[in-house]
């Protein structure tokens, strides 16, 4: 068992290509994208399913190396600087460490 | 019946239907897939009708100027929105801005609703008038974005052109309104023979679904987003229909539109965008509220639209 | 082929070819965002009809006596499912209390299907016949309810009486089938000619895809919650629908009912709800066991209404 | 305007506006339960028109000849795919064997297209031909089976064939379309005459939009999976509807086919399956990318098959 | 990097709005509710999309202060009691503390 | 307040059932599935949503003691040997030891 980071983050369905494109280029192996049904955070209630389909979110899960999640989240404050988004980090472990 | 029918056909009362059952909050959901295969559905049965209109022999008089009218009412009715947001509500620039914009484009619905119910008093319209839709669509994006950058601090985060012409010009309903249009037009008499059943025999029962759900959807989003609006803001989201209507109205009376172009020019210019301005103010304009300008377009435009707007412009018009 | 056809109508073979599919673990799903759409569409479509038909003149007469019969139906027939369900099997209180509320309340794809093997046989009803069926989903609500609180200890969860009310009131079956009902009525003949390649032409074809969804969820219901379900649950969900379309039948000729009113009262009293008492009971009866009523409708009493029910009735009521 | 009509008809415009959408990323996108629903709907739709022709007097004159034919293409035409993939190509024996396995089978749209497109052009066809396509769906898998296993080592996983003959026998195309083929006939000329309005007067219109999503999916597929295709795949994927479609076309004449027999067996022939085998190859042969073959046929030949392929074998079939 | 609680809930659709109304009076700064596809649990399969909507699950995400927490387990045990959910909690770390 | 572990299986739809039956045999007492938008891993992007449904992935959540997590590691191992999937396991803390 090796031991990883799980980054888990809530962000605008519109925007989560940046986020992604941000994790290959900071050297992620790999991410998930979940949808959300529905979520509070301090700007309300946003409720997808509208039709122009910006009030969807979704989470990105993303299993990364230390090194990687370091510079994800330098970065990600950067690139979520403008732009609210819930970023929390979790540890974790996995089987094959070569996946990672 | 003829006479309710004419007042508020069955498209409405299914809205007030929907409306309804979420004040009340009845435990009615309709499947977003739904909602949004539906939206789809009227999007391409407006444009393939249009366009086998326009193929029809004289078919394009008049489309030019009502064109051109369409596109400068676009561009210019984000401008008083944004005047009042900005000095008598004081609304931030970037959401004052964003809000504006959906009042120069146009809902396709309220299009539909509209053309439903000239359909039903048996009032003709202008062929072309699906493309006028089409054309409203964007130009009120870049009036709305001049306005956010106009008299704003240095620290703007910079615009992606790219993303934001795709938007403009490549925005779903733009692509499937003009796609259909030309379609429909190129298919001609015959192929809309081929696909009526389809396009034309199944649209009134569509939209009567359609606008239940945009009914619900109203209520829903005013429940989750409708904190944020002021009673400012609804009056606005009321008001700007009727500046924007009889500004629709009057340009369409000046260029010599029919009785039925007439309505639907003013139902076009008083209506807000849900779709494609929504999309392209997240994008464009990240520090906008969306919440507040989707709430105000879905849950107070609309339904006013629907239940006061559509009526008024067409009796205005002389229908 | 027309005698296969008045036995096996195609919605009937669909739902077989679905049962089949599902039985033989055939690799096949429809969207579940269909399955809800269908049935939103199946409800909006039997109300409309229904309320058009009442706007046709002398289409009232019988109306009270039917809409009486079927309300007190509903309100009685839980009641001896409740005797049986404690006295021979020994259900637990309020999980005998929930599964009897589903057999007072009605299916709408059960009536949708007797009505259309009807039609095949030319058989005409009383058009007030959906609104019936919307008045009897809700009555064995309360029933249960009751059911579940008689003889029950001090120690029961507080009922959340507006909540409660909501669900029986304003639950989706029931605010569809009233509001479309109202909406057909207003409309009148006008209104039901614009609809009608949506609400009429469509029904066939779409009750087949429809049904075919409910072999395959009946079947997959099994598989998950079968487990759930003793043999003895398994006679019960079969007898409950011959003596419940008993009841029906023997009422509808009481009180005159025309030969198509007496098979569809006999399979509305026969047919159980997969909609609107499901979601009361989970709300009201939060520790009954949701997994075997919902498995117990829709995969036990449905296909036996559909395949067993729906013809007797139709032959025991002389059609 | 008939003769664009005929080259390009209406489904066709509409696919080349989605890929074009697609293409010029525009902001569109059709709700993915819509796109199975519209797949499931044309299934039953040509499985119950089928079987509707086939209750007719004489219509089954020559369906043996024709049924043997389709089914031997399907068995062999896998292996001349195989032989390419591995000899010119070098892809691995999994992946080449489950590639060459869609070849043989079939897709189910782009038999409905061609079918669209020689009724706009007035041709007639054999009534049973919808049973021709369900039965080439599965015997290439077989075919693709026995190419992976040949000459592969012993470390082969097990093959469960339980799961396997359900896959092939059982899977969501066939039993839909032989199962509404079975039904339009046992339903006969009343049947159909009740269901026309669903799955005749819709279909063009279902496929119109139908063909949009497919454009769109093909692009959202070659952006996500292209990476994986080499120049040499792509030009296979060009290449072996080609050289079925001759095959096809050719083996029909010989057999007597009508001039729209002849057109569909040659665009059955060279079309690639998109649901039934990529299903199939994903639980026999797990370690062959996935990626590739649904790429493979979804963005290469479908799309070619579309625009190359169906106007080709119509116009040699003499139509 | 600030220390915060990840509690995630898994519950019947039709009481979600019971379990985040608890969240916001409890004083979480938000919440986010995932779909199920399907579960198993004591009760046995559930499998989501009956017409109904009873059988249908969904995974509630809140990321909490250790205090919210306290009071959230608390007060689920005694909401939870007569109606089965699954609770799990797990530590992560966020990036901003002012947010949660 | 009780230990477990949290197992997170990204796996591809047609194959859940596989796992979940491990799962069961293995002594889980119970599982959720949630559905995936898209992912990325080693085999690049995966979209889901084509009409087979061959692309399209879930994730499989499954709170478990350390023993039945130790079982599920060794057989998952195993299990997924030929086919790929992404197994993570996270600490957690359960309400209620008699449910895991
Ligand atoms: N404390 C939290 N726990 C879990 N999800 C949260 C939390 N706060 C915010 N979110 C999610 O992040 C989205 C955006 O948050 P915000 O930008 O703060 O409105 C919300 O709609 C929620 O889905
Ligand atoms: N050990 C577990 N791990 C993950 N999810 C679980 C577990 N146990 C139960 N669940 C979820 O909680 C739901 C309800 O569980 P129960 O009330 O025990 O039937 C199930 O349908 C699963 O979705
Ligand atoms: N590092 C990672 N973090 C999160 N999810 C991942 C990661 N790597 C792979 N995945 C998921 O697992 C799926 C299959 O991965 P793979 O087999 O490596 O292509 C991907 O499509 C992702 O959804
Ligand atoms: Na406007
Ligand atoms: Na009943
Ligand atoms: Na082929």
């Amino acid at each position: 068992m090796h031991h990883r980071k799980r980054i888990e983050i809530v962000v605008e369905r519109v925007r989560a290509d940046d986020v992604t494109d941000l994790l290959d280029r900071l050297g992620a192996t790999g991410w998930t994208i979940l949808p959300v049904l529905s979520g509070r955070g301090r700007r309300g209630v946003r409720l997808g399913g509208d039709l122009s389909g910006v009030l969807d979110n979704v989470v990105i899960v993303c299993i990364a190396s230390e090194a990687v999640t370091a510079r994800v989240l330098d970065a990600s404050d950067e690139l979520l600087g403008a732009r609210p988004a819930i970023v929390s980090i979790t540890d974790c472990t996995v089987l094959r460490a070569d996946h990672f | 019946m003829p006479e309710i029918l004419s007042l508020l056909p069955p498209p409405v009362m299914f809205f007030v239907l929907g409306f309804a059952a979420g004040l009340l909050r009845a435990d009615l959901s309709i499947p977003e897939a739904l909602a949004r295969a539906l939206s789809i559905y009227l999007m391409i049965a407006i444009g393939l009708k249009g366009g086998a209109a326009l193929a029809s022999p004289g078919a394009t008089e008049g489309l030019w100027a009502a064109l051109a009218l369409g596109i400068g009412l676009s561009f210019l009715l984000p401008l008083p929105a944004f005047l009042f947001l900005r000095g008598a509500l004081r609304i931030e620039r970037e959401t004052a801005a964003a809000i504006s914009g959906h009042y120069g484009s146009v809902s396709v619905v309220t299009y539909a609703a509209a053309a439903g119910t000239l359909a039903t008093l048996g009032v003709a319209q202008e062929g072309f008038m699906p493309a006028v839709l089409a054309a409203m669509e964007t130009p009120a994006i870049l009036t709305a974005l001049l306005l956010a950058r106009l008299g704003a601090g240095p620290d703007q985060p910079r615009l992606n052109a790219g993303k934001l012409a795709h938007e403009v010009l490549l925005n779903g309903p733009v692509v499937l309104l003009l796609g259909s249009f030309l379609i429909g037009f190129l298919a001609g008499a015959p192929g809309r023979q081929q696909l009526a059943p389809f396009t034309e025999a199944l649209f009134p029962g569509a939209l009567c679904l359609f606008l239940l759900e945009m009914g619900l959807m109203a209520v829903r989003q005013l429940r989750a987003g409708g904190r944020g609006l002021s009673w400012g803001l609804v009056g606005f989201g009321m008001a700007m229909p009727l500046l924007g209507g009889t500004a629709g109205l009057l340009g369409a009376q000046a260029i010599g539109l029919s009785t039925g172009g007439i309505a639907l020019m003013a139902v076009l210019s008083g209506s807000a965008s849900y779709i494609a301005v929504p999309a392209a103010m997240r994008l464009a304009l990240p520090r906008a509220d969306a919440g507040v300008y989707v709430t105000l377009s879905v849950a107070v435009s609309f339904p006013f639209n629907i239940l006061v707007g559509i009526p008024l412009w067409v009796k205005l018009a002389g229908a």
